[in-house]
Order: C-alpha cells, then structure tokens, then sequence
C-alpha cells in the first residue's frame, strides 16, 4: 500500500460510520414520545434560570493557553527525538535548551500565581 | 478523468471552502469554531494527500487539539456577545468581501499567469525515504534549522509570557 | 598516564587549590593548609615522574626526543597560535628545583605562620601576628606565638603563585610562559603586600609591581616583535631551527645597529631586568622583604627570580644568534655588563647590612649577576648550573634566617621589649647554641654560596663561571665577578658570625628557642641539596673527582641547545682564584667579626670612612630615583598633564563648544522659532485658514476601528501591487 | 508460510484468489479485501468493548464484595447483550435548546475517536492495521478528537452541570496530555521513530522499555487515568457536585456510546502501556507464531486495564485544583526533567555495552526518582513545620 | 495525481475567505479565526511546493511547522488580548473597540 493514509482514510471513514449505524436503528424502533418535562434541561430540585451559556472561569483558559504552548513544543520535539540517533551530541544540547526555555515559561506561570485555582 | 486521489483532494478541497465560509459567516461563534475545526481537519487531509505524514497529525494536534479549544474556551470566556442576534459583520463587510474578491481574483491571475510550468504533478516518493527523520535533521541539525529551531521556543516563551500577563493581570483591574 | 598527561596536569592542583581555598575552605585554617600542601605534594609527585621518566629517555632533548604536546588554541588569520607544553632537559632540571622548593615552601609555612598557635590577644587581618596570653597549668600567663589571622589566603596565593610557576616552566612558548611570568608577578603584589595594613608593606607591594612592570613591558614589545618576524612564539620553532635564527640575525633591526634577534633578545631581557632585580630595577627586591619573612622572601629570592634567569637561558639562542664563539656581540655585551655590574654593585651594598634578610636580597641580586654574566658570556651550562645550585641554598638560606627571626620573635615575645628588632643581626649572637639545626643548616647554605671548596654546590657552579671567563678571556669580568665573589664570602661569614657565633649580644637572643619540625625539616632537605647538588657538574678533568663522577649535567643540559657547548678546558689558574677567594672571604670576615660585643659599632665603619653609609644607603639609589624619575613624573602629570593640559586646554576647548552650542540654540528659539514658525505660521496663518479645519476634516476617516485601517491597508495594497505589476513588470 | 506463521497473509491472498475467482479486477478486489479486513478489525474491537463491559461490572462487584452480573449465561458473560439491546430500544431525548447537530455529533465522535486508534496498533508481529510512521503522534490527534467531543457534548446540552463536567473534563484531558506526550518522546528516542511497529520490534530484539525507563512508565500510566478521566481523576462526573458530567443529557445509545467508549479507551491504553514500555505482543515464540503474540498482546492490555480499574476503585476522587496543580506543578516539570535525562544518557551511553547502557538507564530513572522524592520530602517538611508557627503567632 | 496549480487555487481561496473574515467580522475572536484561515492557506502552498518540489529539501515543511508555532503564538496572544479587552470593556466587538480614535 502506497500512502498510508489511503488505509487511515478508510478506518476513519468506517470508524466514525460504525458508531452512526445502532443510532439509526435506535432512531427507527426507539419509541418517540415527547413531552415538555421530559425534554427540560436536566436540573436538581429548581427550575433553570437563563440558558446554560454563562461565563466561565477564567482559570480555564491559563490551563488551555499553558497547554497550547507545550502542545505546539511537542510538535517540535518529536522531530528532534526521530533524528537525536542520528545526529551528533550538539543535537541533544539544543533540544535541552528548548525544553529548559519552555519550562522557563511554565515556571514564569507558576510564579505569577497563575497555576492556582483560586 | 479523474483519478482517486483528484476525487479525495476535491473533496477535501470542497469541505475546506464550505467550512471556511462557514467559518466567517455563521453568527453562533462556538459554532464558527467548531466550522473551524472542520476547515483544518481538511486541511489535514490535504496533507496526508500531499504525503506530509507527520504535518497532517500536527495539524490535528496542534489546531484541533489546542488551537480550537482555546477558541472555544475564550468564546465561552466572553460570553455576552455569544448569542447575540444582531448582524455579525460590521458596516463595511461590502468593502471587505469586494477587497477579498479582488485580492481572489489577483491571486487567480498571477497563478494563471504561470501556465504550464504550475501542471507540476508530485514524484514519486524515492524508495526507503523517510520524510520523518528528514525533517528532524532538517529542523535541528547545526546544518539546518537549529536557529529557527531555538528561535520558535524562545517566541512560544514570549507568547505564554506575554498571554499571562495580558490575560490575567489582576493587578490592573 | 603519558608523560604528556602528566605535564599538562602539573600546575592544575594548586590552581584548584587556590580556588577550592578562596571559595570554600578559607574558613578552616587545617583544611586550607591540608589542601595546599596536598596539591603541591601532588604536583611535587608529578614532577618527580616526569623528571625521573626524563632521564630514562636516550638522547634526551636531542632532536625529537623531548616530551612535548600542544593544541591550537587562538585562531591568527590563517594559522592558529598553538600553546602546549614541553619537558626538555633545561626545563626538566628546573622542574626539579622548583618543585622541591616549592613543596618545601609550602610545609614550611604551616610552621612560619604558627600552626596550632592559639588566635592572637589583638591580631587582626593585615598585620603580623602580634602573639597571644596564655595560662599555663600552674596559673603563669606566658606570651606565646599567634596564629597569622589571614593563614588561608596564605595558602590561596601560595597555591596560585605554584601554578604560575608551573605553567612558566612547562610551556613550550613565549606566551604562556609570559602568562605565569605575570600570574607570578600578581602573586608577588599580593604576598609582598599580604601585611597591608602595614604601610611599609603596601608601598613595597606597590614598588615592586610597578617596577617589574616596567620590565614586562619591554617584554611584551619583544614578544611582539618576535611573533611579527616570524610569525610564532614556540620555542622549537624558534630557537632549534637555524634557518629562522639566522634569517632574525641577518636582518637589521634599524635601532642602535642591532640585529633583529639582538633587539629582540635585549627586549626580553629588560623584562628578565625587572623579574630578576637586576641593576638599574634592582629596586624593588629589597623592599620585597616585607612580605611574610622568610616564604614571600624564599619565593623573590629562590623561585620567581629564577624564571627571569631562566627564560634568557631559554631565548640563549636568540642572543647568541651572531655570535661565533670569539668576540661578544653588542646585545651580549650588553647582557654580560648588566650582568656583572650587578653581582658587584649588590655584593658591595650587602657588605654593609644590618637586616638580616636584607643581606640575603642583596646576595640574591649579586647571585643572579653571576648568571646573568656568565650567559652574556655564552657560558649556557655554567648559567644553568648556578641557577639550580643557588636554588636549592638561596632558599636554605632564606628559610634559616625565617627560622632565626622566629627564634628571635620567641626571644621578644618572653622578654616583652618590642624595641628590640628580631631581623637586626646586631641584637643576635650565639644563637648556635639555641638553634643547633637551624644553625648547622645555615652555615651550610652560607658555605656553598661562599663556594667553600669541594664539599658544597656554590663552589662547582660558580667555579664553573669563572672558569668560562678565564677560557674565553673576558679579564674585565673575571676581575670582577673575583671580587664580588670575595665580597660574597665576607659578608656571608659576616652573617654567619653576627647571628650564630660569639655571645648572645642581647637578652631577646639569649631567650631564642628552636623552630618547630614543619621549618627545620625543609632545611634539612635543602641542606641536602645544597651540599650535594654541586657532585652532578664536577668538570670532567678536574684534579682527583673529575674522573669519579663525569660531569653528568653538562652532559644532559648540554642537550638542550642544537649545537651542544664544548666543556671549557680545565686550567688550575681560575681554580686557584676560587680558593683564594671563598677561603679569603670567610677568613676575613670571621676574623673581623668574631668578637664584636653589644652596642659596638660596625668594625668595618671606620676604615671605610664615607663610603660605608654609601654602601648602607644603597649608592643613595632610591634617593637617585625619588629625585630623578618620581619627582619629574608627579610634576609633568600633576603640572602639565592634570593642572595645563587636562584643565586649561581640554576643558577650556570642551566649554567653548559647549557654549557655542548653547547660544545657537537660544539664538534659533528667540528669533527664528518663536516668532516665525509659532506666532506666524502657527497662530496668525495657521489657526484658522489651514490647520484646524484640514484636522478636523481628517479626523472623521479615523474611526479608531482597526478593520477599517486594515482594509484601507488592504486597498492601498492592492492598488500598489497593481500598479508595479502594470507599470514595472 | 501457513496459517499459522502469518494468518492475516493467507486470508488476504484467499480472498484475493476468491474475489478473483468471481471475476473481480484486482484493483477493486483489493479495496474490498481492505475494506472489510478494516471492518473486521473494527468489530473485533468492539466485541472485545461488549465484554469488557462484563469484566469492569464483574470486577467492581469483587472490590466492592458483591457477587456482580450472574444471571444471563455463565458468570454473567452474556449481560451485555440485554444491555445493548435495552440501550437501542430505549426513546432517545433530546432536550429542548439543545444545540442537535452538534448533540448528536458528539458521541459519534467520542466512539469513533478511540475506534481509530486500532487503525495503528500493533496487535502481534504480522497482524496490525497499518505501520503508520507517525503513530506516537498520531495518538495524540485521536486523543485531541476526543477532547473536541466532550467539549461538543457538554456545550450542546444546554445545561450547566454538562457544560461544567466537560470543562474539568477538558481541562483535565489537556494538562495531562503533555506529560504523556513527553513519555511518548522516551520511546521515540529510544527508537529513533515514532512507528509503534518499530517501537515493539526494539523491545523484541532488546530488552522492554520498562527497564529503561521505570519512570517514564509510571508517569505514562498516571496521566493515561488521567487522559482517560477515570477515578481519581472523574472529577467530571463528580456525583455530588455536577451530577454525571457531561453526557448528563444524553440517553440511550448515544449514552451508551460514551460508555463503550470509555470502556474500550482504557482497554486502548493498557494495550499502549503494553507498546511502549512492555513489549508489545513479545513473549515466548510470538514472532513466530502471530496469533500467540495477539493473546500475549491482550492478555497484557488486560492487565493494564486491570490497573486502572484497581486504581480507579481503591483511590477516591481528587479535587480539581489539586488534580491540575498535581499535573503543573509536579508532573509536567518532573516528565520533561526525564525526558532530558532520558535523552542525556541515551545519547551517552549508546555505544557503550548493552548491559551497561541499561544499568545506567535504570539507574538514572531510580536517581531522579529518588531525588524527587526527596524534595517533596524536604517540601513538605518545611510546609508542616511552617503551619504550627503560624498559627501560634 | 493532483497538478501544483490545484493546491494554489485552493489556497487563494481560503486565504480570500481568511480575509473577508478578518475584515468583516464584528467579534473580535472571529477576526482572529479569519487569520488562522489565512495562516493555513499558506501552509498548503508551503507543504504543495515541498512535495512538487525536491524532496530532500525540507524547507517547506519545516516553514510549516513554524508557521503552526506562530500560529499558537498568535491565538495565545490574540485570545488574551480579546479577553483581557472583554475584562475592562465588556465587549469584543471590534467595532466598539474605537480608543485609538483620536
């Protein structure tokens, strides 16, 4: 097989198409009768007040921007880490020293409190 | 004719261009994101089309896994806007969709304009190559990219930095 | 390990002593003597392998037989300055010296500065320890000797100090012998200085390292030149390749008539002037004795001196690039006067001292005179030779006379009378009997500076010396050298006399006590030394022993030079005045001075009349100085420099310009500024008719909204793309 | 060749000859072949998660001292049937201002991202989906898959206690991923490739990754549970607090999809604990005979998720800051400390001899071990010696 | 087998479509999705030229991969700068975003 991705292409085409089948059958024999309690949004004890969509924490989005940082780091590390066998000592030095820049920013994170929940 | 892979790319090609308009047109903004998410999922595919295995999951890595959450963790950080049902383009969106046009139509020239020399098609990948380790050593070989390499870490420090301070500076509020 | 290996680790331990002591031990006296003395007996140990491994090699120092190994270190243009090290023969028995003695330096300070003393009643950092109280167990309160205060940075320079002089005597370049030469030169501030709080103290710091300075600087103008002419400062490519040598010799170096490589040499050699205290830089070596006695002594007169004499051995073949064996060329000549008119001149002012260190300063600089000369001589293995011996009992001497300064402060401390000076030899006497090793040592190391025949080293060496001056017929300096070393016999037995024989002329000496074994232990190893060194060299026709032992060192450092020097032919004349004159000297001065009682005069004072304070006053050299040199400096740079030049002319230049500057900026503000461009255009013309409305008819495109920038951007671009694309393209 | 030495080759080649035989052109045949090879790999798979839903019930009825399913076939093992076939007939709602495209995207999604996981793993020497040479990251991008499901559930639901599930579940699922991506990086410098093809190979012909990096195993399995947002890491489902977590609206067998999927995604993980750091399908003669190796590969996935679900009900719940400081502030620095002395000592003792090259990896994994027990020793001490002064004052 | 001149086209368009977003769009995180659709037009030429190009020349994908680092730094930078906006002005609408008026 030529391209991989030919092969992957096709799993994720079934993949995500298996999962859809019992719905539709589920969709056809499940019996369908709706009413305006059953259909509520899901609530302890009171009745909702305003849509669900309210503002959020803002600490979510540190971890998510933290996150995203070292995702994009992995995306360079992984390529350093095929080739480190190959390559001489040098290759390891600067794949430390970006590690070490990038934990400099967590630390800096840290530091500023911003790793705390409260 | 067509061959198979035409078909996978205008496919891909067809799912890219309705969901980058959709992208800039639908008014729920978690939507817009989740349109976005779509668009790079077939920019992905592009990539594996092109056979640039390992930009193909970094894209999926990188864009859906992180970039499109923080859309969606920022809209839902600001949210009073989310579902407003006024118009979602300011007033000059005529100047603006004109502007896109031409530039469309300047960039659809200037390719035109190569003809032929752009009917390249792809070689054949050389037996026993590997894209990945040749990307390694291109990217952090003293040879190569080492620099760029280090350069990048140093602009992702000063991003997270820089975000931290701006977002969370409670010291100004 | 190779040899190489361990020629390139030999200075490494007491460097890292030196930093291990500054950084981190200097709190634990023990640990920081323990650390020093270990990384001089490591080094020690190293230079004993390299040097023992050296004399299993055949034909050692001829050719490629010489342990050596470099790396390119600066990268010059197209070449690289290498640096490296190397063991040939000269070095090697240099190394030999410099590592006992440095060892030996090292254990002997544990003692000088009073290890396991208690901390001093009032002593504190930058003075001599002043001594402490203790109660004994039957309740008296004794004064005993303090421990120094500053003990581990003792150690820290001490340790440094070895380091340069490893590196000095390893290399295998002008360079980095230049860098131990002047890490040495730091050292020597610091050590001579280490009692800063004492005034004395700082300006003889100072006075020596400005002195010295003087000399480097020639010197760094010789290596210069040296590296310009033929591009590289290595020894072996410079000294053992004739075509070089010759190339420096034939090309003339426009000063005085010299050839390059005389220039070159006496440039170097005004550096080897200020290291080796050689007239007129003589100066500072005197003065050197500040320094905790008898160590900072011992290393200004046994070791670091050594390097300025060692290093006109080493350029020896740039000195004598023209020379053909018979008449001394100009930079010879030069040398070779220098030379002998110092080992005179010192002899003559070291007659009439009272101090005893300042007689053994003197003596050092007389000694190095000796060298000196004999290598403006061309007398390379008698140079050499004398280098080693007057190591070996120039340090025996000057760790004996520490021990009876010791002794003496004992003496002071139990009587209490601090008047009374512990160096002054008229307030000794008779201390052979208080200070038995001490004193059989000492006389030993004086004997074989005297050259008291056949039995010490001094003899051989210097005997040695003469000899070349008798065989090549340099009379004048046969004559002289004669003198001096009749001189040197006086005023050694003079020394001898004064302090060991006789009676003790004060209560201070009565009450002298023997040092502890850390001091008298070195002495003994160097009395070893001093006596049997001298039986390596016994020229090989001398009368009876020349055939018992052949002159082994002529042998091994003759190895050193391309052409290996022929020995002198044996002749009984200098010999006879050997004898004559070392027996003479210590004769004359014992009998002058075997009955000298307390409070007497200098016998000697009233036969010389006038020329005994000359003598005393050091031919009035500082005076010389002070008037001539010191006092038209401070006026030019206080005068000229500072009051006229700096003051009046640079300033009054520099105020000008600043209040022209000044005056066309008002100027341009009160009639160009003001009214034209403010009250004219601005308020007259510009309020209503242009300015005003034209911004508040702008100021409608800025909306503040960032989308509107960008796509007026966007437009602007395209349009500018456009427009290159019809017009240029 | 046979059946036995490469099964996957022999059915291949049947088929091709069969489809041939019908007078298919080989082009289509090979579609077709693939096709269902994909196919049944996928079902195989999930017959696997239909039991594993018996083993989880089954487990948890023994650590909780109850007898679990027993009644429908032996031991209960035919339990889950009934339960699919409830889930399918059971009426799907969809609450009202729920958002239903995107509701009913996101199970699909949640399932079909662990599915594809399969598509890359190798179950025994011969038998794999493909030899993908970026496995190791593609991993994560199924992973990120995944994350963008539970975000879609929890937003479309319109309901707060969903909303706010799917944001710790997110929140979760993102810090942990970086500690597992550095533990993803240990193999791949140990190889020199990101094929999990290539990872087991190395441990076949070397010796498991585990002895080389006991850490990196242990990090690898921490932040799995965490990935996989099981007890102690659920705080999306915390009962007491936001109820079920995200998928509280969802019923029937998109509910049932979450479930499976979960289920099969810790199942996935044992088999990647297995990949990375203990020999893949490797044991005793399964290179030569696939179908042992499959088993070994199992029967090691297995005991994988045997820990997570011993771990998942011995340990109770974590709060969620202490959860993300955990990962912040103590496994993200301590992965990336060993990644650069994985790599340091890699590339140092590399061409030193094989037995010593992993003496020294062990030991420096135990080093760092044990030095960052030390520290949260000391730190601790100070922190306890820290809290009785102040209160005194 | 896809001609260069496909992935061109397709690449204008989305970079046209990234444009209009950015400068049509009211909210201010919209604008930034239009640019992250521009930043991945341009990586689709980059990988485009490197596949029709010399293989062995790595230089288009390794421009890719620090476009996706600029990419991140952007969005991080970006999103934080709307929210902190939002914080002090309860709004991301860029419209109303007007202080640099003069």
């Amino acid at each position: 097989m030529q391209n991989p991705w030919i092969y992957i292409g096709l799993f994720l085409l079934i993949g995500m198409l298996i999962p859809v089948a019992p719905l539709a059958i589920a969709a056809f024999i499940a019996p369908k009768k709706p009413n305006p309690i059953k259909q509520s949004t899901y609530e302890c004890g009171m009745e909702t007040v305003g849509d669900s969509w309210v503002q959020f924490k803002a600490q979510y989005y540190v971890f998510a921007l933290v996150f995203l940082v070292f995702d994009v780091e992995t995306v360079f590390l992984f390529p350093w880490a095929v080739s480190l066998n190959a390559l001489p000592v040098f290759v390891l030095v600067e794949g430390i020293i970006f590690i070490l820049i990038l934990l400099a920013g967590l630390f800096y994170t840290w530091r500023k409190g911003m790793l705390e929940w409260a | 004719m067509i061959d198979a892979s035409q078909v996978i790319f205008l496919l891909s090609a067809g799912l890219i261009v309705v969901s980058a308009v959709m992208v800039v047109s639908v008014r729920n903004l978690v939507h817009a994101a989740l349109w976005l998410v779509s668009t790079l999922f077939g920019v992905a595919v592009v990539y594996a089309v092109l056979e640039a295995s390992f930009l193909a999951v970094a894209q999926v890595v990188v864009y859906i896994g992180a970039i499109a959450i923080m859309f969606i963790f920022a809209v839902m950080l600001t949210r009073r806007d989310l579902l407003s049902k006024s118009e979602q383009t300011n007033a000059n969106w005529v100047w603006a969709l004109g502007l896109a046009a031409i530039v469309f139509v300047a960039l659809a020239f200037i390719i035109s304009g190569y003809g032929a020399s752009l009917n390249r098609l792809p070689a054949a990948m050389p037996e026993g190559y590997d894209p990945i380790s040749a990307l390694g050593n291109a990217l952090v070989s003293p040879e190569g990219f080492a620099l760029p390499f280090e350069v990048a870490s140093v602009l992702l420090l000063a991003a997270l930095v820089g975000s931290v301070y701006v977002a969370l500076n409670k010291a100004k509020e | 390990m190779a040899t190489e290996t361990i020629v390139w680790l030999l200075p490494l331990p007491p460097l890292l002593a030196f930093f291990l002591i500054v950084l981190f031990t200097n709190k634990s006296k023990a640990l920081s003597h323990s650390i020093g003395v270990g990384a001089a007996l490591l080094s020690f140990v190293g230079s004993m392998v390299v040097f023992f491994r050296a004399l299993s090699v055949e034909h050692f120092g001829e050719g490629e037989h010489i342990f050596a190994s470099s790396i390119p270190w600066l990268p010059t243009g197209d070449t690289f300055l290498r640096v490296g090290v190397q063991i040939d023969p000269l070095s090697a028995v240099v190394l030999f010296f410099v590592a006992w003695t440095i060892l030996m330096i090292f254990l002997y300070s544990v003692g000088y500065h009073n290890f396991g003393q208690p901390k001093g009643d009032h002593d504190h950092p930058g003075l001599p320890p002043h001594g402490a109280t203790v109660t004994d167990a039957h309740g008296h309160k004794h004064t005993v000797l303090s421990v120094e205060p500053m003990y581990s940075r003792f150690f820290a320079f001490l340790g440094l100090f070895a380091a340069g002089m490893y590196t000095l005597v390893i290399s295998d370049n002008l360079l980095t012998l230049f860098v131990g030469w002047e890490i040495m030169g730091l050292c020597s501030y610091l050590l001579i200085g280490f009692w800063y709080a004492k005034p004395s103290a700082r300006n003889a710091a100072i006075k020596a390292f400005m002195t010295t300075r003087v000399g480097d600087v020639f010197m760094l103008l010789g290596l210069a030149y040296l590296y310009s002419a033929t591009g590289t400062l290595s020894y072996r490519e410079i000294f053992y390749n004739q075509e070089v040598l010759h190339h420096l010799a034939e090309t003339s170096s426009h000063v005085f008539g010299l050839s390059a490589a005389g220039l070159i040499a006496l440039l170097l050699f005004i550096g080897t002037i200020g290291k080796s205290a050689q007239w007129p830089l003589h100066i500072w070596l005197p003065d050197a004795m500040e320094g905790p006695t008898p160590v900072s002594a011992m290393i200004h007169a046994a070791t670091m001196v050594s390097a300025g004499v060692y290093m006109v051995i080493r350029i020896f073949p740039l000195l004598t690039a023209d020379w053909h064996g018979h008449d001394l060329t100009t930079a010879m000549s030069v040398v070779a006067f220098i030379g002998t008119f110092t080992a005179i001149f010192a002899a003559t002012i070291a007659v009439a001292q009272n101090d005893i260190k300042k007689v053994l300063a003197y003596s050092t600089i007389s000694q190095l005179g000796f060298m000196i000369s004999a290598l403006g001589m061309g007398a390379y293995i008698a140079a050499a030779f004398h280098l080693v011996t007057h190591a070996f009992f120039k340090a025996l001497l000057f760790l004996g006379s520490g021990s009876v300064i010791h002794g003496m402060e004992h003496g002071v401390l139990h009587t209490g009378n601090h008047h009374v000076d512990p160096q002054d030899m008229w307030n000794m006497g008779g201390l052979r009997k208080k200070m038995p090793i001490t004193f059989w040592t000492f006389l030993i190391g004086g004997f074989a500076l005297s050259g008291f025949p056949l039995v010490t080293a001094g003899f051989w060496s210097k005997d040695e010396i003469l000899a070349d001056a008798f065989a090549h017929g340099h009379w004048a300096i046969l004559i002289t050298l004669s003198t001096a070393a009749l001189l040197t016999a006086f005023y050694t037995m003079r020394q001898i006399t004064l302090t060991f024989l006789g009676e003790p002329r004060t209560k201070e000496a009565e009450h002298a006590h023997e040092t502890p074994w850390t001091m008298t232990l070195p002495l003994a190893v160097l009395a070893v030394f001093a006596l049997g060194y001298g039986w390596v060299g016994i020229p090989e026709h001398f009368p009876g022993l020349g055939g018992l032992l052949p002159n082994w060192f002529h042998h091994f450092v003759g190895a050193t030079l391309l052409e290996h020097p022929e020995a002198v032919e044996f002749s009984p004349i200098p010999l006879g005045i050997s004898l004559l004159v070392a027996l003479g000297g210590l004769t004359l001065g014992w009998l002058v001075y075997k009955d000298v009682k307390a409070g007497q005069p200098d016998p000697l004072q009233k036969p010389l009349g006038v020329l005994y304070p000359f003598l005393q006053n050091k031919w009035y050299f500082d005076e010389f100085y002070a008037f001539f040199v010191i006092k038209p400096m401070t006026w030019i740079s206080e005068e000229f420099s500072y009051k006229w030049m700096d003051r009046q002319l640079i300033d009054g230049i520099l105020h000008t310009v600043a209040q022209t500057a000044l005056w066309i900026g008002s100027s341009l503000r009160n009639y160009f500024d003001k009214p034209i461009i403010n009250e004219l255009l601005g308020d007259k013309l510009g309020a209503y008719w242009t300015f005003q409305p034209a911004g508040r008819a702008l100021s409608k495109a800025q909306t503040g909204r960032v989308q509107s920038y960008l796509i007026g951007a966007v437009a602007v671009f395209l349009l500018v793309a456009a427009a290159l694309y019809l017009f240029i393209f | 060749m046979n059946f036995w030495t490469d099964p996957i080759k022999v059915l291949y080649d049947w088929l091709m000859s069969l489809f041939g035989g019908w007078g298919m052109a080989e082009p289509l045949a090979n579609t077709l072949v693939t096709l269902l090879g994909i196919v049944v790999l996928i079902t195989i798979a999930l017959v696997l998660d239909i039991f594993l839903v018996w083993i989880e019930r089954k487990v948890v009825a023994r650590f909780q001292g109850r007898l679990g399913p027993n009644r429908v076939g032996p031991f209960g093992i035919f339990q889950p049937f009934p339960d699919i076939i409830k889930l399918v007939i059971k009426e799907d709602i969809t609450p009202d201002g729920a958002d239903k495209v995107v509701f009913n995207i996101a199970p699909v999604l949640s399932a079909g991202s662990v599915i594809i996981l399969w598509a890359v793993l190798p179950i025994a020497s011969r038998i794999y989906g493909v030899d993908l040479n970026v496995a190791a990251l593609y991993i994560i991008a199924a992973g990120a898959l995944g994350t963008l499901s539970v975000i879609m559930a929890g937003w479309s639901s319109n309901n707060k206690y969903a909303l706010l599930g799917a944001f710790r579940q997110v929140a979760a699922m993102i810090s942990f991923e970086i500690p597992m991506v550095a533990m993803l990086l240990v193999p791949t410098i140990l190889v020199g490739s990101m094929s999990l093809n290539a990872i087991t190979q190395a441990q076949v012909d070397g010796v498991w990754f585990f002895w080389l990096s006991p850490l990196g195993s242990l990090i690898f399995a921490i932040s799995a549970i965490a990935e996989l947002g099981r007890s102690p890491f659920d705080l999306n489902e915390g009962e007491s607090e936001i109820v079920s977590g995200y998928h509280i609206e969802y019923s029937g067998m998109k509910f049932g999809w979450f479930y499976a999927g979960e289920l099969l995604h810790a199942f996935t993980f044992g088999g990647f604990m297995a990949i990375f750091f203990f020999g893949g399908w490797h044991g005793p003669w399964a290179e030569e005979y696939p179908l042992l190796g499959a088993f070994y590969f199992v029967l090691k996935a297995l005991f994988g998720y045997w820990v997570i679900m011993w771990v998942k009900y011995t340990v109770p719940r974590i709060r969620i800051d202490h959860m993300l400081a955990f990962n912040w502030k103590f496994l993200t620095p301590l992965s990336f400390a060993l990644l650069i002395v994985t790599a340091t000592v890699h590339v140092l003792m590399r061409d030193a001899a094989f037995w010593l090259y992993v003496a020294a990896m062990f030991t420096s994994n135990l080093l760092l071990g044990w030095l960052t027990v030390e520290i949260l020793r000391s730190y601790t001490r100070e922190k306890r010696e820290a809290v009785p002064s102040a209160a005194h004052h | 087998m896809i001609p260069l001149s496909w992935f061109l086209y397709l690449s204008a368009v989305l970079f046209s479509i990234g444009l209009y977003g950015v400068l049509a769009r009211k909210n201010a995180i919209a604008i930034l999705l239009g640019v992250e659709l521009m930043l991945n037009a341009v990586n689709i030429n980059l990988v485009a030229f490197w596949r029709m190009g010399n293989l062995a020349l790595m230089t288009g994908q390794v421009f890719a991969i620090i476009v996706f680092a600029v990419a991140a730094a952007e969005v991080a930078v970006g999103l934080s700068l709307v929210i902190s906006v939002y914080r002090r002005h309860n709004t991301v609408i860029a419209d109303e975003l007007n202080l640099m008026k003069w």
